[in-house]
């Protein structure tokens, strides 16, 4: 039977494109042919704006690229000046950013399975469960700093501010209560046939062609690459800690599930290790000054943010402002191969793998 | 008079307007003014009066439904659903079918006028012809076609007419696909649902409504729950609700076939899905929960509101539980696993019936366990056997394995 | 810890092979010549298990372009850093694409075309990715004006 | 069997059905009678002689209460808090800014010993408009005269309306949020709890009070 190809523009207005990110396809009936992601709806020009702004102001900036984790990209960049600058941060500091950083990973892949599976078209209901457990984490950054989603919380050599009292008992109920709310959206979501049927054998991909296209973070590990860096490279103080880290076996839709549902009950442990090993004292060192200086030089410290490896390429001058301020957004490079993934599949496969990747906007386009 | 004489409720109207002879036993009051040789007018006030009530109730019935459901879906997550027009929302309906009606009507440029126009009104007019046959009480119901069972099956996929019609006249690529992906499921989905409705008519010995609730002595979901499990899933399918909401697909194709419509016309597409939505519900307590009957301390009327708002929370709550399946998934859950389903329990039913014509009350709960063995153990080799060709991929639940230190 | 490799590290690695093509060697990197560079970066990554291409970026040093690529061996657990000297001046600056080697290069590159204006030789679809089509200039260099 | 994690997820819906209720309906929330009793700790009888018509409408569920959401006291709110007295002028604040929304005029003044009082502020707008709320003015302030707020309704039909001029500014009721501001929490102080509210506002939130001599030694002789 000969059929006439269908191409048609999803996006940048589209309900689960994840913002405004747009995707002209061409469908053979239900099936795709041919996709080309079109970016760049979003850009503000994050690094040239990072040219004219102090190291401390930059701070401000990383918060609105991956803006469902503040944290981590705040992490990525302060260890980057730290590394430039050769700052020693304080111990206390690291201690309650590697704290921040972890809830900031709950709460970012809290966000990426609850929207996988709205792709997958349930009515919200995951989505809002999800939501609500990270609420409580908005909640305790907002105790700690503040602000629940720009958080500009860390600081060359730490981070500005102790967190409150009121802090600890919040995280420590949270930290109670949240493996049984992850029980409940794995009696939801796990064993449904539904969702077993939409994303198992979906999109599947390879281990080496994820390591040739720079594929990192979550999305990596679903396809068996033991690669996280928290574990290979240990920055901060991740190797006084002990944590397991997830893989899948085959890479497909329902492997990247879940890597990241697995991967919050391990951060769970790490965030209750370093309530152990956390101990008072300064949260930033008195003679890092307002306006950081660093020598000549450049740096970039990775590390493994919710959406994979997160770095900051700063290249300094000497002066007051980066030279050349670079972000190695993992979200960009994850989508390199989305073409390659859902070509054969079905229209609805499109948005499940999209999804499933874990995109956000603000950072690809930055 | 012909049939409609036998509605209770017909005739008592009637009875109360027409001095025809054989009123005089039914009337209560002695009102009647309209002298015998024009009963054709009190036949048609008669009519028009209950024209007007239906159409009414089935409006205030989307209203209740859309408020219903809102608010029903906010609780299961977690939530307050509507709640800022009047006491717990009660008014948001209304609030929005102002803002339906004073919206915009845009007519594409590509559009096909003619179509355009029409199929939304095809979607609402079909649907208002099932209230009517169907038993809402022992004595409450308007009329009772001889066949009703067929009747309502062939009322109720109309509506897959509409849908086409609307996604071709939109001329939008998103529309059009919504159009088809709805025939394809909707015409499969018929047959399913006609072979369950078959067990439905061999227990009954009927294929009026009337007699199918009169012959349920045990509701037919405990009786033939198979039956029971490929009409809901079936319905569910027909009605386009979640899981099977592949034609609207919010998170796929925006709006599906009514992308492009706006202002009263995408009202009353509004209104037909939610309209349907009860009607389906209705029918399914017709089917299988005994319509009216039920302990008779409560008026039977009461017993099928009941029943009929219990299903629809039912199918609401597959709304607020289930992901969609996928189109192709949808297909194979059609024609590889509902349909068997179905023909098994027509199958069982006719053996049983052929054996126990008149079943006594112990052969009728032998004849439901046997049902019941039958459904369990044909879900489980469907499960077993069926289920990896059903999706188009072997499914298996899987962990994650750990990373080596 | 990922160990990252000293440039007089990288330069042991490459000495064998392309002595030739190293122009200079800094503290933690090493600059190698545009031409053959592919060869370069096909040994590294098969021979040497450089498997991750972490990162391709650019720096506008005013003088010159430079294409930086951060490489990652993930069975090695070691990193280290290419650069490149996209010519001398500012005008055409123009590198041999990597894409057939990373695939993980495709967007990147796209990207430090757009923002940079470097060319990449023999990229499978150079053309604007953030910005659209007809922007003028490229506005990460240090002299764009907007 | 095929369906049972159908099943299951129809249960963990339903139990969550039966659960509490997260959101929260700000600005307010209609309640029934027993809700405006519990919220206006009254009987019914004194509810009907005190506000009949509230009565009424809360009969039908239609009675207003208002309702606000939790909050640190670290949040950083739009109402900027500024201490005249404390402030000198320096316009550290207007430089940290990452986006160079404040806007500070200065003119010298009688030069007495009193901290803060050697420059006149004409000018302190802060366009909040296109603020984000980094705090980094709060940061860098070194007399400790610039605090976040602890609100966040503003919203405006008009761009003129989102800049907070000075004379707004010195009126302001003072309800500062404790970012970067320890000594505040120290003091347990909550900015938006009626209870915590502090009359001495030249004590609270700086780091160290200068003493006379110093202000004297800063202000006057060194110049």
């Amino acid at each position: 039977m000969s059929t006439e190809l269908v191409t048609m523009n999803i996006g940048p207005i589209h309900p689960s494109t994840h913002g405004v990110f747009r995707m002209r396809v061409t469908f053979d009936g239900e099936t795709i042919i041919d996709a080309e992601p079109i970016i760049g709806y979003l850009h503000r020009g994050s690094e040239k704006l990072a040219e004219e702004r102090t190291y401390t102001q930059v701070v401000t900036l990383t918060d609105r690229m991956d803006y469902t984790a503040s944290m981590t990209n705040n992490q990525a960049y302060i260890l980057s000046v730290e590394k430039l600058s050769g700052i020693t941060p304080s111990e206390r500091g690291v201690w309650l950013r590697m704290i921040a950083a972890e809830l900031q990973r709950i709460a970012a892949h809290s966000v990426a399975i609850g929207f996988l599976i709205n792709d997958l078209g349930a009515w919200h209901t995951p989505l809002l469960y999800l939501l609500r457990e990270r609420e409580k984490i908005l909640e305790l950054f907002e105790m700690m700093c503040g602000a629940r989603i720009t958080n500009s919380y860390l600081r060359p050599g730490g981070v500005f501010m102790d967190a409150p009292d009121e802090f600890w008992p919040s995280l420590n109920k949270f930290l109670d209560e949240m493996p049984n709310r992850l029980d409940d959206i794995e009696n939801l979501l796990t064993d449904n046939e539904i969702i077993l049927a939409r994303t198992q054998n979906v999109a599947t991909l390879k281990k080496d062609d994820a390591i040739n296209a720079s594929v990192t973070g979550p999305m990596l590990r679903a396809s068996g690459v033991d690669w996280d860096l928290r574990h290979r490279n240990p920055y901060d103080y991740y190797e006084k800690i002990s944590f397991r880290r997830p893989l899948g076996t085959v890479g497909d839709n329902n492997d990247r599930y879940l890597v990241r549902l697995h991967e919050i009950r391990e951060s769970l442990k790490i965030v209750e290790q370093c309530l152990d090993l956390i101990e008072p004292g300064p949260v930033k060192p008195e003679e890092v000054p307002f306006l950081v200086r660093p020598p000549e030089g450049e740096s970039y410290v990775p590390i493994e943010a919710p959406k994979g490896e997160l770095g900051f390429y700063l290249v300094s001058d000497g002066g007051i402002a980066p030279f050349r301020c670079h972000v190695r957004a993992p979200s960009l490079i994850n989508l390199t191969l989305l073409r390659d993934m859902v070509i054969g599949y079905k229209i609805a496969d499109l948005f499940v793998t999209f999804g499933s990747i874990d995109v956000n906007m603000g950072e690809v386009d930055r | 008079m012909g049939p409609v004489r036998e509605s209770f409720i017909f005739e008592f109207l009637y009875c109360h307007l027409s001095l025809e002879a054989s009123c005089s036993s039914v009337r209560v009051l002695n009102i009647a003014f309209i002298p015998e040789n024009l009963s054709w007018i009190s036949f048609i006030l008669t009519a028009f009066f209950w024209i007007f009530v239906f159409i009414n109730a089935a409006l205030v019935g989307v209203l209740a439904l859309i408020w219903g459901e809102r608010r029903l879906i906010g609780k299961f997550q977690a939530r307050l659903g509507p709640n800022r027009w009047g006491p717990l929302g009660l008014f948001t309906p209304v609030a929005d079918a102002i803002k339906v009606m004073f919206k915009e009507d845009i007519e594409p440029t590509l559009s096909d006028k003619l179509i355009y126009v029409l199929a939304p009104i095809l979607m609402v007019v079909p649907v208002f012809m099932i209230f009517p046959v169907i038993p809402y009480g022992a004595k409450t119901f308007l009329t009772n076609i001889s066949v009703g069972v067929v009747f309502v099956l062939a009322i109720t996929s109309i509506n897959s007419l509409s849908v086409l019609m609307a996604g071709w006249a939109s001329g939008n690529r998103f529309a059009i696909i919504g159009g088809i992906r709805a025939v394809a499921m909707l015409l499969s989905y018929e047959i399913p649902m006609g072979i369950s409705a078959a067990g439905v008519v061999i227990v009954a010995g009927s294929l009026s409504l009337s007699e199918v609730v009169n012959n349920q002595v045990i509701p037919n979901a405990i009786f033939q729950p198979l039956g029971f499990i490929t009409f809901l899933v079936a319905s569910t399918a027909e009605l386009n609700r979640s899981p099977f909401d592949i034609t609207e697909a919010e998170s796929e194709l925006v709006a599906g076939y009514m992308t492009d419509y706006s202002s009263m016309k995408f009202g009353l597409f509004y209104l037909g899905e939610f309209m349907a939505t009860i009607a389906s519900s209705a029918i399914i307590v017709t089917f299988y929960f005994s319509g009216w009957r039920g302990p008779t301390f409560i008026p039977s009327e009461i017993w099928f509101l009941a029943k009929w708002i219990g299903v629809i929370a039912i199918f609401i709550w597959f709304r607020a539980t289930f992901p969609r399946l996928r189109i192709d998934q949808i297909m194979s859950l059609a024609w590889k696993g509902l349909f068997e389903l179905s023909l098994i329990n027509i199958l069982v039913l006719a053996l049983m019936i052929a054996i126990w014509p008149d079943p006594s009350g112990m052969q009728l709960l032998l004849m439901t366990l046997i049902n019941w063995v039958v459904f369990f153990l044909s879900i489980y080799i469907f499960g077993k056997i069926l289920s990896p060709n059903l999706t188009g991929n072997k499914i298996k639940k899987r962990s994650v394995i750990y990373g080596l230190d | 810890m990922t160990k990252v490799l000293l440039g007089s590290e990288i330069e042991d690695i490459l000495r064998s092979n392309f002595k030739n093509q190293i122009e200079a060697a800094g503290e933690d990197y090493v600059q190698i010549s545009n031409d053959k560079s592919l060869d370069l970066f096909n040994y590294l990554k098969i021979d040497q298990k450089y498997d991750l291409l972490s990162s391709v970026t650019s720096v506008d040093r005013i003088s010159h372009f430079e294409v930086v690529y951060h490489l990652t061996s993930l069975q090695k657990n070691e990193s280290l850093v290419i650069k490149i000297k996209c010519g001398e001046g500012r005008i055409d600056p123009k590198v041999k694409s990597v894409v057939s080697v990373w695939r993980g290069a495709e967007l990147q590159e796209r990207e430090i075309y757009d923002l940079m204006g470097i060319m990449f030789e023999d990229h499978p679809n150079m053309k604007r990715l953030l910005l659209w089509e007809n922007f003028e200039g490229h506005p990460l260099r240090k002299d764009f004006v907007s | 069997m095929f369906g049972i994690g159908l099943l299951k997820g129809l249960f963990t819906t339903l139990k969550n059905l039966l659960g509490p209720v997260f959101t929260v309906q700000y600005p307010n929330k209609k309640v029934g009678l027993i809700g405006a009793l519990k919220f206006h700790k009254k009987t019914p009888f004194q509810f009907l002689k005190s506000q009949p018509t509230e009565f009424f409408k809360s009969l039908v569920g239609f009675h207003e209460v208002p309702e606000y959401p939790s909050q640190a006291s670290r949040f950083r709110g739009q109402d900027f808090n500024w201490f005249e007295d404390r402030c000198t002028g320096c316009a550290s604040c207007a430089k940290y800014c990452p986006l160079g929304i404040i806007k500070i005029e200065t003119t010298p003044s009688s030069r007495d010993k009193k901290e803060g009082s050697s420059y006149d502020i004409d000018v302190f707008d802060i366009d909040i408009g296109r603020c984000m709320f980094c705090g980094l003015c709060v940061e860098a302030c070194p007399f400790d005269a610039l605090h976040m707020g602890s609100g966040f309704e503003r919203a405006n039909e008009k761009r003129k309306g989102l800049v907070i001029p000075v004379d707004e500014l010195r009126k302001a009721v003072k309800t500062p949020s404790t970012w970067f501001r320890p000594q505040m929490e120290d003091k347990n102080y909550k900015p938006r709890e009626k209870e915590a509210e502090i009359k001495d506002w030249h004590d609270i939130g700086r780091h160290e009070q200068p003493s006379d001599e110093e202000l004297t030694e800063r202000w006057v002789n060194e110049r």
